[in-house]
């Protein structure tokens, strides 16, 4: 059923807005809006009943164990919806001055200065409203940076093969070329390549590191040397963060820029799909190039650092601030942690990833880099299975959902066939693991036993696996009724 | 440890089974001199309880003001059921829905949002939202270059937010694009209809209502933007579409991109964010649109049922060659705006649309009666126009902020030909009260400047 | 699985409580506990996650139609909760003084008024907590009124048969004799066995109308006569006031003493059982007698009434001044709602009420009372279904559950076999109410076909039907793990 | 219409469906004198946002203040978690769980709330809940009454809160039930251990801690009432237990009836509710509880599911011979406390009774060193005490309250023998600093007193 379905002609739900309908006497005919627009029109309580039964057919962390390799599906404390959520939080206006919002900047600036820390970054700009927004602002202070010093030669953004595609994506919208550097079979950085790869063309190399593969770039001291010999600046995404989050810091590995995602390492909601913050953090090189604006302190008072006090910024990314309300979210999970806190955060990510390899090892499953130790998530191939019984890496996501559990990350990253990259997170307890594995382990045993049930699969969800061909090629956008 | 449930057991039947000594052990692959990581600006953590008292207290320092700003962010009632539903868990908590079966809620939701936005807009499809208005308007710069294919010029008004034009800069200036301002009328404070560029251009913008708060002639620079063999990229106030012309039907042939920040529709002011961008375009266009998309499919037993599609645009799978590097958008606020709207519905809307308009002609009238106050440009306008005053602005705004209002947005930093500009807005927010008690103490404080000029109000 | 499974021995959720562990010097040792409550052990996101879980397993009003008769679920708008729920009134304790309450205190004041004026009484006070505290109160003052005049000798009070099981249940807790009356053919008192009951033993009768047969008592003038000229007071039991609201006032039917059930009419939650609010509305002899405290107002100023003003009182009925959070949601609701949305209360209930019955009886449906018009519930009989299929009115109202409504009231009011009490309220689209309609269409068919499906039904709830006999014989009460 | 959905159209075809002329018409069995309803002193009605508004001034009209204000309700941190999941439509707008195969999520709450509840008091079974605190009391009394046959007279403390004593007096007046009031030791603030009374009772009340938070001689006093062959009923702080010996183990065989407030556990403040009363007894009693109680049994596949049971006690089945009238009890308020208890846990709620505790004995090591300020009792204490001071209460808590401090519970009405006393309570929610205001706010007002007495402060 449809929102549009409960909608009958003529409703409305009049406590929601004027009882009076007022004149629009200041607009000429010629300007107004002949055909109402196609909204529903819903009691408020058809309205509350629809979402309300929308929302039960997700999964959700508040509902399922949802080990989504490189997204860090971790617990958002409900104390930061609520306070961030303050109605004086709320109801005040982006423009109005910043002597009226000294209790918010003070939020503001203190996760500056937090995220500083915990990233090794000499100064960090808040204002990226998601990952790949940072990654742009990375990856456009890297271009002003060479152009401010007049080397305009530096065309070519490297990334590795196992780089997220916002990497690439992001690089051509910075106006660079890309060039892509093979993985070797332990799964980090080719060396050999990289060394191949760059020169006086190089603008930076971009890193996830933890890598997506879910294990740490051992050679990362060497890279940075190879990088920044050749004069190229070293970019740090931000996506894994957690694996390290208090362990060890970007700036110590000799990263010039960073982005954070703090809807994965710092516990935003997705809502899926979003809102997120992707904060950037940079090394004191690149510091004029910050986006702005960002959040001074002086005098006792917090103001607005805007193009006046940093005229070499790459400029504004947002009509305001960016995602302020994620940004206290943010802020009020790291007052909770605080520093203990935060060291305990990669431990026990890791702790709990190395544990859920282990034991899906030991039933049966073949790790894709059994050699190595696993960062805060790694990778299940299934190609073995495949080939034995017809079964998928999706056939197995999709049998996860009957029993209870969110899928990992199918055909991600995608040099590994059939791979489910799984990330527990340190908020998920011993018990949940446990009870994955069990489920896990039953479905080997199906897929051995009875394949085509899996194929089948999910039996138990609002709807059965859905024709995403017919959804591509007879394109229903919007509902015609 | 807060968020971590472990115990001292589990720990060590973990370390068993992996095999390991210690927690520390599985960081053994990382080069022992990058591992210290001591934070020193990190302070102690702190309880639930003394972080809700710290941010209370911080709250209740920034207080609550009478609020007459606009400039692209308005204050609207936010009907409760709108935030109570999208904060449960399965809306908050989720990930992007690319599991279709466990994310039937969320995906369900975008496609009627689409419907929603597509309607309201008047164009043919919607995407699931990017950023802001600001980061919208830059990828629809984008998608129009990609279109059109022979400029990289874009004609952009002075008329378009400030901010906007700033963001759209930034996002694109690396990317050989050309943005070419367009002045605007001084008299009336519009795009003049007589443009006359003669170059190649693959877009015009046209802001409606534009940042001043003035309806612009929509029909006579679509039509002459397409008579160019150009592209017309709308950005819209998606409040005002309840009572003006939507995009799609501007001049012979409508907009061909719709853009703007969909915060009026059920996102509250907070500081600036989350809101989030919106983009609407023809069926045409849908394979250059930037961001993610849900289509109505069935299921292997022929239920309906949603996902994601056209995902060959997106970075995940095109990388380098995606039309966007977008991958986390507003989801959330997308769904507070799609209740929102559902709660109002065509007629709420319009009821709300018409107010702010109202209101707005109130305290215009009521100001214009004050002396050293005149309203700058003759209108039509939605629900936001320029003053200008007799004092700087910046000090009668500073005058009446000492009475708890917010008197508008100050206009002479980005507009400085304007003299001592106010961009003031009043929404259905306001009673008739609140206009008088703005009226008053703006004649107030002009009066009193005029009896004590130079040091009646310490900066 | 229970919250207790999730719990591990040792773990602390430790946001939750303070970090330091106060010493505590100044109990002696022989009055500590020796050993822990049995209380959960486990993570705020494993608590969080089995809450959200459970709370799913519910049908509720924001999930379902749940045309429960006597019940009045009508929506309950969200502005109410969160108003109520705002910091200030969250945070005010109950014993600070008038003076720091004058928000509050004013929305209390406000609310006697408005419920004064709907029910036509002189007075009312908002302290009891439910509906059944109410009626206690109010028979109490019943008594007290009586016992004021020195008239000892009335012990009895007169209830019907079809009156909801809190009124014998109250007049006993009140230290009377209850007397039983039967109701006519028609679904309305028996006036000859009232006659007939009434005496100088009478303290009064207590009466619900309309009645729980769904029916508007229509000799309610000689009803009142024949009660006031034996010297004894009318009870009104306001279970049903949804029916009347706005269009017929208690006062105006001669009653002396009224309970409401905000919880019904008032639109505030019912939570699954609770809190209510069961404020007391009283004719003019009675004043002297309402429960404190009450909110007065004077020299501008709101303060509590207490047994300084008012000594006659039957006295407190809570430590504190009773449901407030509720009272507030009422509150609200009826500013919203206003003189003319109170005026359609009843109207459209009674729509609601009268077209289900239409559509029901169309398709098959025996009505208990086909002669007469619905007020906002009516009855369905299934007696003469069982006696052809064998399928009760408890197995189509299990039924009902797997269509995805809520049954009706089941087996009350006891008078009439196999019934179905059914109440949409006025809040119901038609939209939902033919959906209704055509699953009681298509359950009554499968009654014909296949009865045996309906003994069995429901099939898609979270558990089927339950062994009620095995919970009372061998009594589970607490988790013994 | 607020919240009624119904088109012109679909009231026509309702009303034909009925056979209708009018909805009128659907009322013509109600005598035409009786119909007019006319409403003089319900306003118009507002919407959403006009009531809003309304409500946000009217809360800041009330402010926020520091409390030490105890006296049978207690500021607790309560966590976020708890109210977002307790608000929850499926638990906020659902009925009492009567259809169980639709209310299991209701049901097992309620059986997991019972289960923390007798572990808390060290009892065997709970009920669902009842009212508040002193409406337990009062069904206890009856339930004692009903249990104990020969007796209806009740040994009722003044250590007990007043107005539960109160309450419990409404209750149980008519039903010729005799409270025979026990005095205090006047040094000591606590129920004499050398009880004397001949008569037969039903049973003893123990107030644990009692109203001026003094430990009782629970053990002493528990063996002597069963010595007389009458039962112990015990009403306690549930956070206290927390820390303090359960009435289940109080002297050799533990008290028999358990009741209490609920609201620490989770219920805000609030002005006064809604809150809930608990009650636990031994499993020998359960038949004369009063309330809804939960079993867990199996469906017809064997599954484990939970319903209401013993349901033969009940108003609705046994009517005038029911245990209570009770019907609508706290069930949301129970929600919260269940979720309360669970996010706290044992250690959680052992360190949030033993910090409020040590504030407590801190605050009143500090008011001790005031001139003019003394501890009227020895102790022990939980979290609460009574000290006297050197000027009328009432004049010094209005002054504290001028400085925004709510100074405690003035006693000097409820018990004129204490003096000018009033009941203190410093929970886990004052930080030092706070203590610290306290104290300096009271020594000055002390002192101006002294200095200036009789003007400084009016009334």
């Amino acid at each position: 059923m449809l929102i549009f379905e409960l909608s009958q002609p003529g409703r409305r739900n009049s406590v929601q807005a004027p009882a009076k309908k007022a004149v629009v006497a200041g607009i000429p005919e010629k300007f107004l809006r002949k055909q109402r627009p196609k909204l529903p029109e819903a009691s408020e309580m058809d309205v509350v009943r629809h979402y309300t039964r929308l929302s039960q057919k997700n999964f959700s962390i508040d509902t399922q164990f949802y080990p989504l390799g490189s997204c860090t599906m971790k617990y958002n404390p409900r104390a930061c919806n609520s306070l961030a959520m303050l109605p004086q939080f709320l109801g005040r206006h982006p423009s109005a001055p910043a002597e009226t919002g000294q209790g918010f900047m003070a939020c503001m600036y203190e996760l500056q200065e937090m995220l500083k820390d915990v990233t090794g970054m000499a100064g960090v700009s808040l204002t990226p409203m998601a990952g790949a927004h940072g990654e742009f602002a990375g990856v456009a202070m890297i271009r002003a940076y060479h152009e401010s010093r007049g080397d305009f030669a530096r065309n070519e953004i490297i990334v590795p093969n196992a780089a997220h595609g916002t990497n690439p994506a992001t690089a051509v919208m910075c106006g660079y070329k890309v060039k892509e550097i093979p993985t070797d079979s332990e799964g980090d950085v080719d060396l050999e390549a990289l060394k191949a790869a760059v020169g006086p063309q190089t603008a930076g190399l971009m890193l996830t590191n933890p890598s997506t593969l879910g294990v740490f770039e051992k050679a990362i001291q060497a890279i940075q040397k190879i990088v920044h010999d050749a004069g190229g600046l070293l970019y740090y995404d931000g996506a894994n963060l957690n694996a390290i989050l208090g362990k060890v810091k970007p700036g110590d590995m000799g990263f010039d820029v960073i982005h954070m995602n703090l809807h994965k390492t710092f516990s935003t909601p997705h809502g899926g799909g979003g809102p997120g913050a992707g904060p950037v953090g940079v090394s004191k090189r690149l510091l004029p190039f910050m986006p702005i604006p960002i959040v001074g302190f002086d005098k006792n008072e917090y103001r607005w650092l805007t193009e006046q006090d940093m005229p070499q910024s790459i400029g504004r990314m947002s009509a305001h601030m960016g995602n302020a309300g994620v940004l206290m979210r943010a802020y009020i999970y790291a007052r909770m942690l605080g520093a203990e806190g935060m060291h305990r955060v990669a431990e026990f990510a890791t702790l709990n990833a190395n544990y859920l390899l282990a034991e899906l090892k030991k039933i049966g499953y073949d790790i894709a880099f059994p050699q190595r130790r696993a960062s805060h998530e790694f990778i299940v191939t299934l190609k073995g299975l495949k080939d034995k019984t017809g079964v998928t890496a999706m056939d197995v996501a999709k049998r996860l959902l009957d029993k209870g559990f969110h899928a990992p990350t199918t055909y991600f990253p995608q040099l590994v066939p059939e791979c489910l990259l799984i990330e527990p997170t340190e908020t998920e307890s011993k018990h949940t693991l446990d009870a994955f594995v069990a489920a896990m382990k039953a479905i080997l045993e199906e897929a051995n036993s009875t394949p085509e049930l899996l194929k089948g699969a999910p039996y138990t969800t609002p709807v059965r696996r859905l024709d995403d061909v017919k959804a591509a090629r007879e394109l229903d956008l919007t509902w015609k009724g | 440890m807060p968020f971590i449930p472990h115990t001292e057991e589990d720990i060590r039947a973990m370390l068993d089974s992996i095999g390991a000594e210690s927690i520390e052990n599985l960081f053994d692959e990382i080069p022992a001199a990058l591992r210290s990581g001591k934070l020193t600006r990190v302070p102690e953590g702190m309880s639930e309880m003394e972080v809700s008292r710290l941010m209370q207290d911080r709250a209740e320092t920034d207080g609550r003001y009478l609020n007459f700003i606009g400039a692209g962010a308005y204050e609207h009632h936010i009907p409760a059921a709108v935030w109570q539903i999208t904060t449960r868990g399965e809306f908050y908590s989720a990930y992007t829905p690319y599991q279709a079966e466990a994310s039937q809620g969320t995906l369900q939701l975008i496609y009627e949002y689409q419907t929603m936005m597509a309607s309201l807009t008047g164009m043919d499809v919607s995407n699931a939202s990017l950023y802001d208005g600001a980061s919208a308007l830059a990828e629809a710069v984008l998608m129009a270059v990609r279109s059109h294919k022979s400029s990289r010029r874009i004609l952009m008004p002075k008329t378009v937010h400030p901010n906007y034009r700033k963001v759209v800069q930034v996002t694109v200036k690396n990317q050989g694009i050309e943005l070419v301002e367009v002045d605007y009328d001084a008299k009336l404070g519009t795009i003049s209809t007589d443009l006359n560029d003669d170059a190649d251009f693959a877009a015009l913008v046209i802001p409606q209502p534009n940042f001043f708060g003035n309806l612009e002639e929509v029909d006579v620079l679509t039509d002459w933007a397409h008579s160019k063999g150009s592209l017309v990229i709308g950005v819209v106030n998606p409040m005002s579409l309840a009572l003006i012309t939507p995009p799609g039907e501007w001049g012979s042939n409508g907009a061909d991109i719709v853009v703007g920040e969909g915060q009026p529709l059920g996102a509250p002011l907070a500081s600036g964010g989350p809101y989030y961008g919106f983009m609407a375009c023809k069926t045409a266009l849908v394979r250059q649109m930037p961001g993610r998309i849900v289509g109505r499919t069935v299921d292997l037993e022929g239920k309906q049922g949603f996902t994601l599609t056209l995902q060959a645009r997106e970075q995940h799978i095109r990388r380098s060659k995606a039309t966007s590097n977008i991958c986390t958008n507003q989801g959330l606020v997308v769904t507070a705006s799609t209740i929102f709207m559902s709660l109002l519905g065509p007629d709420g809307l319009e009821r709300v649309a018409a107010s702010c308009h109202a209101n707005t002609l109130a305290l215009l009238d009521m100001l214009a009666k004050i002396e050293g106050v005149e309203q700058v440009f003759p209108g039509p306008n939605f629900h936001e126009a320029v003053i200008r005053v007799s004092s700087p602005a910046a000090d009668i705004l500073r005058a009446l902020r000492a009475q708890g209002i917010l008197g508008g947005y100050d206009l002479s930093a980005d507009y400085p030909e304007l003299g001592q500009a106010i961009l003031v807005c009043a929404t259905e927010t306001k009673t008739d009260g609140d206009l008088q008690r703005y009226a008053e103490q703006m004649e107030r404080i002009l009066s009193k400047r005029r009896e004590a000029p130079p040091c009646a109000y310490k900066s």
